[in-house]
């Protein structure tokens, strides 16, 4: 006996993960499978631009407000393909692009309130903009000048993390704080909620999904009731491996076996990734965390500016998600229903240019660090032994010229 | 033991006499009532007190929000307890057996030991991980091994052990007041064996900073955490043969503090290292690289060195001839005079 | 919004995991929790001795068949019970206890076909019983003569595993070997099932479900379609650890969230244990797997023998358990149907004894490895570094007679 | 490059000049036709090939069972080959790049190492473990880094690393015939500008051999992997100003040869050991420590170490200054000499 209804079994438009090379219909059904969310994606703006409503999750949005998303998009996809750019040119070692997850970062990154934290993976330069960070201070950790930059206090914004996985465990332990220290499930003096309850919110990609890590915050969150969103972008491929090599089921459908909400978002959709994760903040902040939100996108461009995805991935599903612009949509929709004048979309337009050109001065004048710092911050206390090593460099550097001059030998 | 001669404890007022288990529960006792924000995390820490009893108590005392009975996954407590600490408290993991620190490795590795450098200094991530280690016990496989070198070969972590009561109750309460992670070795056979009068009023030599437990002409000996009682019962044993051995209790693993062990080589000539650890690539090679130059013309021998043996450790019942005991010191150190 | 249909919810009789001290209501419903295993329990003997059938999971079984069932859990509770007192009389340096867990490791154990393979926790006494193992080779590895004597290749029984969930990732990649050797899903000439196809148990405890490597077991085997038995024994309690220090959900549902079965049975019903591993084991051979299997069960003794349950858990709920021991029901259901004479359970009573005295005699017979066995088997290639440590040793350990005498001193 | 000058070349019949890479690809593809029951399993080797390339085409050829695309997850990774090497397999693993090799930290020190051990000799787990190491390519965090002391602390473990192309293409087909686990680092760096001719039809020399690349009688150096260019680069300069350094590859790290290390500094008296990885309990403590007892009386100066630094991997800007370089290696010549 073995009755899907008895457990969740393997969605038909998933293929068997050991499928060796796939016939056409799977190919047919991978592409859908990848740009299609299924039945349960929540959607409140379509390709298209045109508004539809959600029986759990819909909200109601000021144009300026909507505005502004549109506006966040369009400078974030614009520092991305200027850091890109300046990668190309030579002056950055490595950039990691998020063309084509705009949506997913900007609606979760402007769903967060200012006391609320964030862990990043590497990718989430939209998030950090959301966060009040210069794009600027993005760019030192791929130039090579630091390991990141901003205060990841005073932004509420954790530093890149590329070891896949660990921050998810860290972001919980945080959650878990809040909790101690009684930042979650208050009410004011009337009975309402406290508006300063806090709620943490950890990013994470498809493949990350497989971490031990992950599934051990899974734990601890549940098992704490930590107010923690596990964010993860599907953005449907781990560097050549698709989301097929890491489950077989839809990756939200993962926190059944734990005892919490998970939710797929159209993660393109900036209307509905803002409502939803508006929604498992919230939650968590009254204290019924913790959510799990797979944000079902697509990774535009390369893994990284190192990477070749014509190695792996047919051009035919590029095209397809190409229809699925998060920006497009959004400019389809405020054009349409007079929410915009054309001035709006030119100053937003001139606004980028401008970011932009700030980018690429910023970029070359980032000061190379002095050889000291290789020490630095090593300890937060005093350390003999590692103070001998750094006088041993600096003595050394010193000498270089008579050792070049090779006068001794 | 050595402890009862030790200086902070010699102007003893009242001096109670106890084990370095309730020694180590005192101090975290008292680190928990100086700072609310220390908490206590592990398995089986709360209500059962930890299995060797170290924590017994707490949880009853201080609650459960401030001694966690974790879910079972050290990469969890050390992952978790990373976050906590970001949030501002100040967390003391206890991983249950040395065997079983390797799953939390890479938290320890990634994350605990670079988020200080990685963020410049703007976070600080001071976590105190408790392992009870090394053999002698008779136990399985896995609860009797000296993973300390490790993590002395890791950059960002601070790494100490203690080899009695006295400093047990000072070096974890220090420990704790650091802002640095720091990994805190526990010789967990000595927990109930090793006594040793404490007078809490006594000021403590500070955390990084070896020590000298006997003096001696002939050779010196150094070691850390269970290995400095053999070195001690060795040189009395060599003493009633007219053999002066000094003996050196490193405390301190990383930084490492041999200022006191070269004095002591450049009277003595020789220097024999004692650890339970694996050999190859261990701290008793770079006490020895580090000794052989900074002593170069004082050495009368080669530094040699006591270690478990590269190997897995041994079933239970070899432990005997896998550990450095007495009578393989003092072989050892007769080759060392008779270089 | 939040509904349980839409997620699974936690069980009302599960109590917040983060519950402080608890109240009245809350023992008694933990006790309730840890003594009744839910509507989904499957059950075919009930406590009272009571025949019951299954929708899914009924069996038909031979009183012999049953008989000698009661014969292995008498045998193994009896090996059990004997090395314990072995410990107390030193004997041993340490027991883990399997009491109160003898069905479902016979259960399990017995359903397994020859060319099966067990991946074992280290409380699998009985499963290694069943497997052909001589119970007097499990002593030494807790009298402290080897780490594991029996040949793992040869027993289809791998050695024991203490770092917890480390051969859950061993048994995923043992049973992906199953199925790169084409013995998975094979029909012989009348397209009937291959009975010569393999598939892989792997045993581990409630605490272990925490751990990163058994959700990476879980992955790997969805994604590789592993024929591998997730045989999760919950015994209520990971030392001190109640289950809902570990998870808020009854742990078979954690299956839901990686797309295959799981299935909750009733650890003390040997009966259900044997079908239900039968149906499972049958699955993954056929090309279904994998499977989860949560036997629902209780440790009725400490941890190990160095281990004070009286710190942790209240007499009541071991009581509750005495009335649902494994043992009892079948010998009452063998008798009450007169499958069984009198002499039957007198004969077993004897073998038992015996099996006691052949143990004891073994223990205390078993040699004291040499010392160069520290040094044995290392490396399966030659190691002139390790060689010469070992000359050293021996060297040393010949001139000691001399060091005692002091002579040169 | 030294490898055109290597014995095993010598007498090559039409050699053909090949990357390091190239040699490694081909010395798997060598391994997989002569064996069936080699795999391959690791993150993106299969259609990409690796970031790297090394696998490149593999997949295509042998097919996904035989080249295996894995989920994300490094513990997953050594996990699931032991359990492949015990049902008869001999996997070869890739670790995309040295830093995330911890998450498997556990199975490979827990399981890998010891099961042949445990098992006493029944169970073997001939798994290679390819580790792309080391820095100098201007990457961020994680990418750059020389975990290889862990391992070589690490008793069960076999740990070698390869510094040219034909001993590339010879030890990677030497590990995967061993039946005993195998660490293989790869210096990542010189993957594409490591060229050397490479003939298939020579003898290579056994695996578990270091190497004398040089001969020289001022000084000794003593490297490995990406550090063994910069050491006959280093003697290449000495040179030119009348200095004569001898230069070692060690090729094998666990178990170490040191013999052809003793013989050279018996000859010169002075030995510097050079390595990118943090110094503190590292393989070049191990070195100098075993000098110092075996060359006790020919030394005429202590053994010095150039490595990375006691700290983490410093953003790519800092790394020239990081890593050992001619000059520092040079610089570290002249203290011993002027000793
Ligand atoms: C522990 C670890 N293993 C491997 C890598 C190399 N790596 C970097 S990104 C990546 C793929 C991550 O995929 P996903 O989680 O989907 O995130 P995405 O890059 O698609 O945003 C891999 C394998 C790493 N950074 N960390
Ligand atoms: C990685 C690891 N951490 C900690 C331990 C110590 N330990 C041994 S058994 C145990 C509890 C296991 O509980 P469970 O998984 O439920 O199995 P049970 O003992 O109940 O059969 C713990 C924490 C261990 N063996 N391995
Ligand atoms: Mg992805
Ligand atoms: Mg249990």
């Amino acid at each position: 006996m073995s009755s899907p209804e008895r457990w969740t079994a393997a969605r038909p438009d998933t293929p068997a993960a050991t499928a060796a090379t796939p016939t056409a219909e799977q190919v047919i059904a991978g592409l859908r499978a990848t740009s299609e969310g299924g039945a349960d994606l929540v959607q409140l703006l379509t390709p298209e631009g045109e508004r539809v409503t959600h029986p759990d999750f819909d909200i109601d949005i000021e144009p300026a407000q909507l505005r502004a998303l549109y506006r966040d998009m369009v400078l974030v996809r614009r520092v991305d393909r200027e850091s890109n750019a300046l990668q190309r040119k030579g002056e950055l070692g490595l950039w990691v692009p998020l063309l084509g997850q705009e949506a997913a970062q900007v609606g979760a990154g402007r769903a967060m309130k200012p006391q609320d934290m964030a862990f990043p993976s590497y990718r989430e330069h939209g998030v950090a903009f959301c966060r009040g960070i210069d794009p600027a201070d993005l760019l030192g950790t791929f130039r090579g000048t630091d390991h990141g930059s901003w205060d990841p206090l005073e932004k509420k914004f954790g530093l890149y993390t590329i070891v896949i996985g660990n921050q998810v465990l860290n972001a919980t332990g945080y959650a878990m704080g809040q909790r101690f220290d009684g930042k979650v499930g208050n009410t004011d003096g009337n009975g309402n909620h406290a508006d300063d309850d806090e709620a943490t919110i950890v990013f994470f990609g498809d493949g990350a999904t497989s971490q031990g890590d992950v599934h051990e915050g899974f734990v601890w969150a549940a098992v704490y009731d930590a107010p923690l969103v596990f964010f993860c972008q599907n953005n449907q491929w781990a560097i050549s491996e698709p989301t097929e090599r890491q489950s077989r089921l839809p990756l939200y459908q993962r926190a059944r076996g734990y005892g919490f909400p998970g939710v797929r978002v159209d993660g393109n959709d900036v209307l509905a990734c803002l409502a939803v994760t508006q929604w498992a903040l919230e939650e968590c902040r009254r204290g019924n965390g913790p959510v799990l939100i797979e944000a079902f996108t697509y990774r535009m461009d390369a893994h990284t500016t190192t990477d070749d995805p014509s190695r792996y991935r047919l051009s035919d599903e590029v095209e397809e998600w190409k229809l699925k612009d998060p920006i497009e949509r959004v400019r389809a929709y405020l054009a349409r229903n007079g929410l915009a004048e054309h001035s709006f979309f030119e100053e937003v337009q001139a606004e980028s240019d401008e970011l932009a050109e700030r980018l690429r001065e910023a970029c070359v004048n980032i000061p190379n660090p002095p050889p000291e710092r290789i020490f630095a911050n090593v300890y937060a206390e005093p350390n003999p032994v590692l103070d001998a090593e750094r006088e041993e460099l600096m003595s050394y550097l010193a000498s270089l010229e008579d050792v070049h001059s090779g006068g001794e030998h | 033991m050595a402890a009862p001669t030790l200086e902070p404890t010699a102007k003893a007022a009242k001096p109670q006499t106890i084990t370095m288990a309730k020694a180590l529960n005192a101090g975290l006792r008292a680190a928990m009532e100086a700072d609310p924000k220390v908490l206590i995390m592990g398995e089986d820490v709360g209500k059962l007190g930890g299995v060797f009893r170290i924590t017994d108590g707490l949880q009853k005392d201080f609650g459960e929000h401030r001694v966690l009975d974790t879910p079972l996954a050290e990469s969890g407590i050390i992952g978790t307890a990373i976050g906590l600490a970001i949030r501002g408290f100040r967390p003391v993991c206890e991983i249950q057996f040395d065997g079983f620190i390797f799953p939390a490795f890479d938290q320890i590795v990634s994350q605990l030991a670079k988020l200080h450098y990685r963020s410049q200094g703007k976070l600080r991530v001071p976590i105190v991980v408790r392992v009870p280690f090394g053999g002698g016990i008779g136990s399985v496989e896995h609860h009797s091994e000296s993973p300390e070198s490790y993590f002395a070969h890791t950059a960002g972590l601070r790494v100490v052990s203690c080899s009695n009561p006295v400093d047990a109750y000072w070096m974890i309460q220090q420990a704790i007041t650091s802002d640095d992670p720091i990994l805190f070795f526990e010789p967990k056979r000595q927990y109930y064996s090793s006594k040793a009068e404490l007078d809490t009023s006594a000021t403590p030599q500070p955390l990084h900073t070896s020590r000298v437990l006997r003096t001696g002409t002939h050779a010196t000996l150094v070691a850390y955490g269970p290995s400095v009682k053999v070195c001690l019962d060795s040189a009395a044993a060599a003493a009633e043969d007219g053999i002066e051995l000094e003996v050196i209790d490193l405390r301190t693993l990383s930084p490492l503090d041999l200022g006191p062990v070269y004095d002591s080589v450049r009277k003595t000539g020789r220097l024999v290292a004692v650890s339970e650890s694996p050999m190859e690539a261990s701290l008793n090679s770079e006490i020895a690289t580090r000794v052989s130059q900074e002593c170069f013309y004082s050495l009368q021998a080669p530094v040699l060195r006591v270690n478990g043996f590269d190997t897995p450790y041994p079933p239970s019942k070899l432990e005997e001839d896998f550990l450095p005991d007495l009578d393989r010191v003092l072989y050892t150190v007769d080759r060392s005079l008779a270089w």
